[in-house]
């Protein structure tokens, strides 16, 4: 089990401000360890990243590519070569767009579903609008925020080229039946591409078990610095997909009419990378590894699980998602009746400096099929107390009584 | 948590509570619609002129505390004011009247404000 | 004048290691005070910009649009809302080919010069080749790496698209003539893309002179951090232009089947942003306006000028690009005869610490019209003496000697 | 600068000077170039077998001290194995006899070895 109060006080801005931090799911804090390794890059290696040229250039390659390895070990791939960095989870995600759009062979449907966040749709809409080749269709999702999975099988036809889905919805929290999918995705020869951002920072992933074929996620939404995200593929797609980026480090050969590409996934990453983020990222790896994924997975579960039974418990609020005992990710979505979520956001904090977030977590479509206009949203991560959901739980009724009053306009 | 907690001032959530001007009107010069897209909150405002004067002015639609107390603020800020006095309101005038949080929730305090310059730029 | 010995007390880098770090071009070394704003966003903020819904997110978003208008006022534009941040320089180059090819009135020629980076070349390659609106040509560079400005002239025809032209070059330090291409480009209605990747370090660049659509350029090339770049382009080119890439924050409204676009620069950024590297870009920003531009391009002036006229003393070495007294970027290309310029780094690497860059510098087309197989190149920059020349003078002699024996093979 | 320069080892520098096995066989068995992108430096590796036996080996290009000094260290090495044997040396092997600065460099020091794999692979 972890121990809270010693993993709080990893983390500065815990002790440096009066906050209970339930954003996670935007954006993770950053223990020491990560920025002691950004503070080492930049006051001990300053260079870029070029083996063999000189010394200092030398080390950092080598702290560079040995983050790559740990991060293919998080996520259970035996080559880092299959690790592509990103500067977000989105990158990843248009990567892959536009790679399968300028793939002669590719052409046929995309399926994504309502619940997925607009980065994992309008990439695809983007390609599927410049395109003769490609339909974008939508795998409908319940009122209850659950995949409808007959519709799934139904709409996954055999010119189905790649199926984009969340491992868990950012917004309602549900976890996505990922092996089930796959296997019928694979059934079909469709390539499947999981939107990783809300199962990685809390949630064993191996590649090997759940078999998709890219994976997308923040290193920002994990305890990594800003501008960080990753994109695994599986080898054999790297090696033969066209990169859709140009730029220095990702060709080997260049004259005036013709290229020939370096190997991934320096194939995919023209300029210079992220080089400090990507060697703190791997201080962040580490981190989550000495915690132990599955305590941290027990952990978050565990806070979701109190957050949701507590404002079950109270009659003016609507839970999202799944229902109370059942599995979900770090997170719930809420709605107080009678307070805006941004009201509450803004009561939250004020009363007791609580940070959430309200708004559509850039996932219209999915409020849409919910029939909702915006809504609250809470989420958890290493360093929250079960304390916090209690403070959480207190505001909400206070700003209830200050604020609720009104009816509905 | 804190000792006296105050969200909004006393005044906005007055507002908020029992808008001031809220309603329809049955012939109006203008009539522009507002939304907040990051939560989908609409303020139409609508506006009756006697010749450069505001006479009448009314709003409907619905949202936070911010913005309908915001349109219910301005709504008795500009009647009676001519066009031009009107076009010079600024949203620092907006947040004077509202305090802090308005200035931290532009996009939600300043719908009703937008709504008021898209109409009258059709003057 | 800007002293030396106070700016490198400013560099950690250089008090920790024994380095004369001559690969500026590559990437700079980072001062304090933007280490220092690194660490003060990781310890006292460390969340996601979203300016409303909490005092912490609302700090964050605050310092992050003031960087961004002091990079807008750093190029002379009076609008952050065209200041685009990217991950490096290249994803700039690709953002703008995306969006023309996307652009539905768009069609015609796309010149670049044989004097290009990869980064400012591929981009267009693969626009062209994806499509039959679009042909691709090379300004022509002469053997003494100046652009042949008869050849612009004469390839500008009047339905040419864009003209891609590096304000300086990185290998052979060529000053373009921006100003006069640019009116040339204008006449035709084309669009100019200048990389300014090695001129906005130490030259000033103001937007009201030098008339340019759109700018790139690179933070980690200018004391900032790892991860960054930018990407400079007129408003209202920006509000007209179609985004390539897709994801959170750069929508304001998605339905099912429609899209509206938030407006610049947001429109191009999608997803969470490199934060504390934005954030932290200010502050390099603000040292470079300490020092002063122009007493920073003076001293990185002064050294180019010694390192070429010192080179030019030694009969064994070919120099590329503008002769002695010429005016050139911060930077010298060149090779000892004898000795292989991997060779010759790592001789300077081991004899002295001296850390140069040798290869191809991502300019492959250039070499091939220079009829090199390689260089080495040394690059100045503020942190940088007149003896680092002298040692790195002296350390290529030493080499020369202990390697320069051996016939050509 | 340093008290006592030693960029590379004697041996591979000597190497690099006076390079063993260079030049072409007129009937080679196998031939394969390999080329670093980076620099431009191309080796040519040639190969004559004695059934599974190599009996003959020269190597011609242009390039480094590292490359050129481990292709004629490598076919040095060579000479007189069996194409089994051959195919088991390793980068780290050739380190063993050309020091670090070959292992920062490893793009240099392994082009010909490089070349001896995909030589052989097609045995
Ligand atoms: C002229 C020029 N353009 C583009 C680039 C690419 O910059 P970045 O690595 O930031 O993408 C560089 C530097 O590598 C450069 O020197
Ligand atoms: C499910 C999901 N996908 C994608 C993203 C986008 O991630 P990023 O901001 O790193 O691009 C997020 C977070 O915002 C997310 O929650």
């Amino acid at each position: 089990m972890l121990n809270v109060k010693d993993v709080k006080k990893d983390f500065p801005v815990l002790k440096n401000r009066d906050v209970v931090y339930l954003d996670n799911a935007a954006t993770t804090l950053t223990p020491d360890s990560v920025i002691q390794s950004l503070k080492n890059y930049y006051q001990n290696l300053g260079t870029s990243v070029h083996r063999g040229i000189y010394q200092l250039a030398n080390e950092t390659t080598e702290k560079y590519e040995r983050a790559r390895k740990k991060v293919a070990d998080f996520v259970g791939s035996d080559s880092p070569r299959e690790i592509v960095f990103t500067k977000n989870c989105t990158e990843g995600i248009n990567i892959i767009a536009y790679s399968l759009h300028h793939w002669p062979e590719m052409e046929g449907k995309i399926l994504v579903t309502e619940m997925d966040h607009h980065s994992n749709i309008l990439p695809w809409r983007f390609m599927a609008n410049g395109s003769e080749k490609f339909q974008l269709e939508y795998v409908d999702v319940t009122k209850e925020g659950r995949l409808d999975l007959e519709d799934y099988k139904s709409k996954l036809s055999p010119d189905t080229v790649a199926v984009g889905v969340p491992g868990i919805s950012n917004v309602v929290g549900t976890v996505n039946p990922i092996k089930e999918m796959t296997d019928l995705a694979h059934e079909r020869d469709a390539l499947v591409v999981m939107d990783g951002a809300q199962w990685l920072p809390h949630r064993k992933f191996d590649i090997s078990e759940y078999k998709v074929d890219f994976l997308t996620f923040s290193a920002h939404k994990m305890l990594g610095p800003t501008g960080l995200g990753v994109l695994y593929g599986k080898e054999d797609l790297l090696c033969r997909m066209p990169p859709p980026f140009g730029g220095g480090e990702m060709v080997l050969k260049v004259d005036r009419r013709k290229v020939k590409w370096n190997d991934p996934p320096q194939k995919f990453e023209p300029g210079t990378p992220p080089i400090a983020q990507i060697i703190a990222f791997g201080a962040s790896v580490d981190y989550l590894n000495e915690l132990g994924i599955s305590e941290v997975n027990e952990h978050v579960d565990r806070l979701a699980q109190r957050a949701v039974n507590k404002l079950s418990e109270i009659p003016y609020v609507d839970i999202y998602g799944p229902k109370e005992g059942e599995s979900r990710g770090g997170l719930v979505s809420f709605n107080v009746e009678g307070v805006h979520p941004h009201d509450l956001a803004t009561a939250l904090d004020s009363l007791d400096n609580i940070a959430i977030r309200a708004g559509l977590h850039c996932a219209q479509p999915l409020h849409e099929v919910m029939e909702l206009n915006s809504s609250a949203r809470a989420s958890f991560y290493v360093y929250n107390a079960p304390e916090d959901v209690d403070r959480f739980i207190d505001a909400i009724k206070e700003a209830k009584k200050i604020l609720g009053g009104a009816d509905e306009r | 948590m804190k000792d006296k907690p105050e969200i909004y001032n006393q005044d906005v959530v007055h507002h908020y509570q029992n808008p001031h001007n809220k309603g329809k009107l049955s012939d109006p010069d203008f009539s522009v619609t507002e939304e907040n897209p990051k939560c989908g909150d609409r303020v139409t405002l609508q506006i009756k002129l006697d010749g450069a004067e505001i006479s009448e002015v009314k709003f409907h639609g619905h949202g936070c505390v911010l913005s309908i107390g915001a349109a219910s603020i301005l709504t008795q800020m500009i009647q009676g004011l001519n066009v031009r006095e009107a076009l010079e309101l600024t949203f620092d005038d907006l947040v004077e009247n509202m305090g802090n949080p308005a200035k931290m929730r532009k996009d939600c305090a300043s719908l009703s404000l937008n709504a008021l310059k898209k109409a009258l730029s059709g003057w």
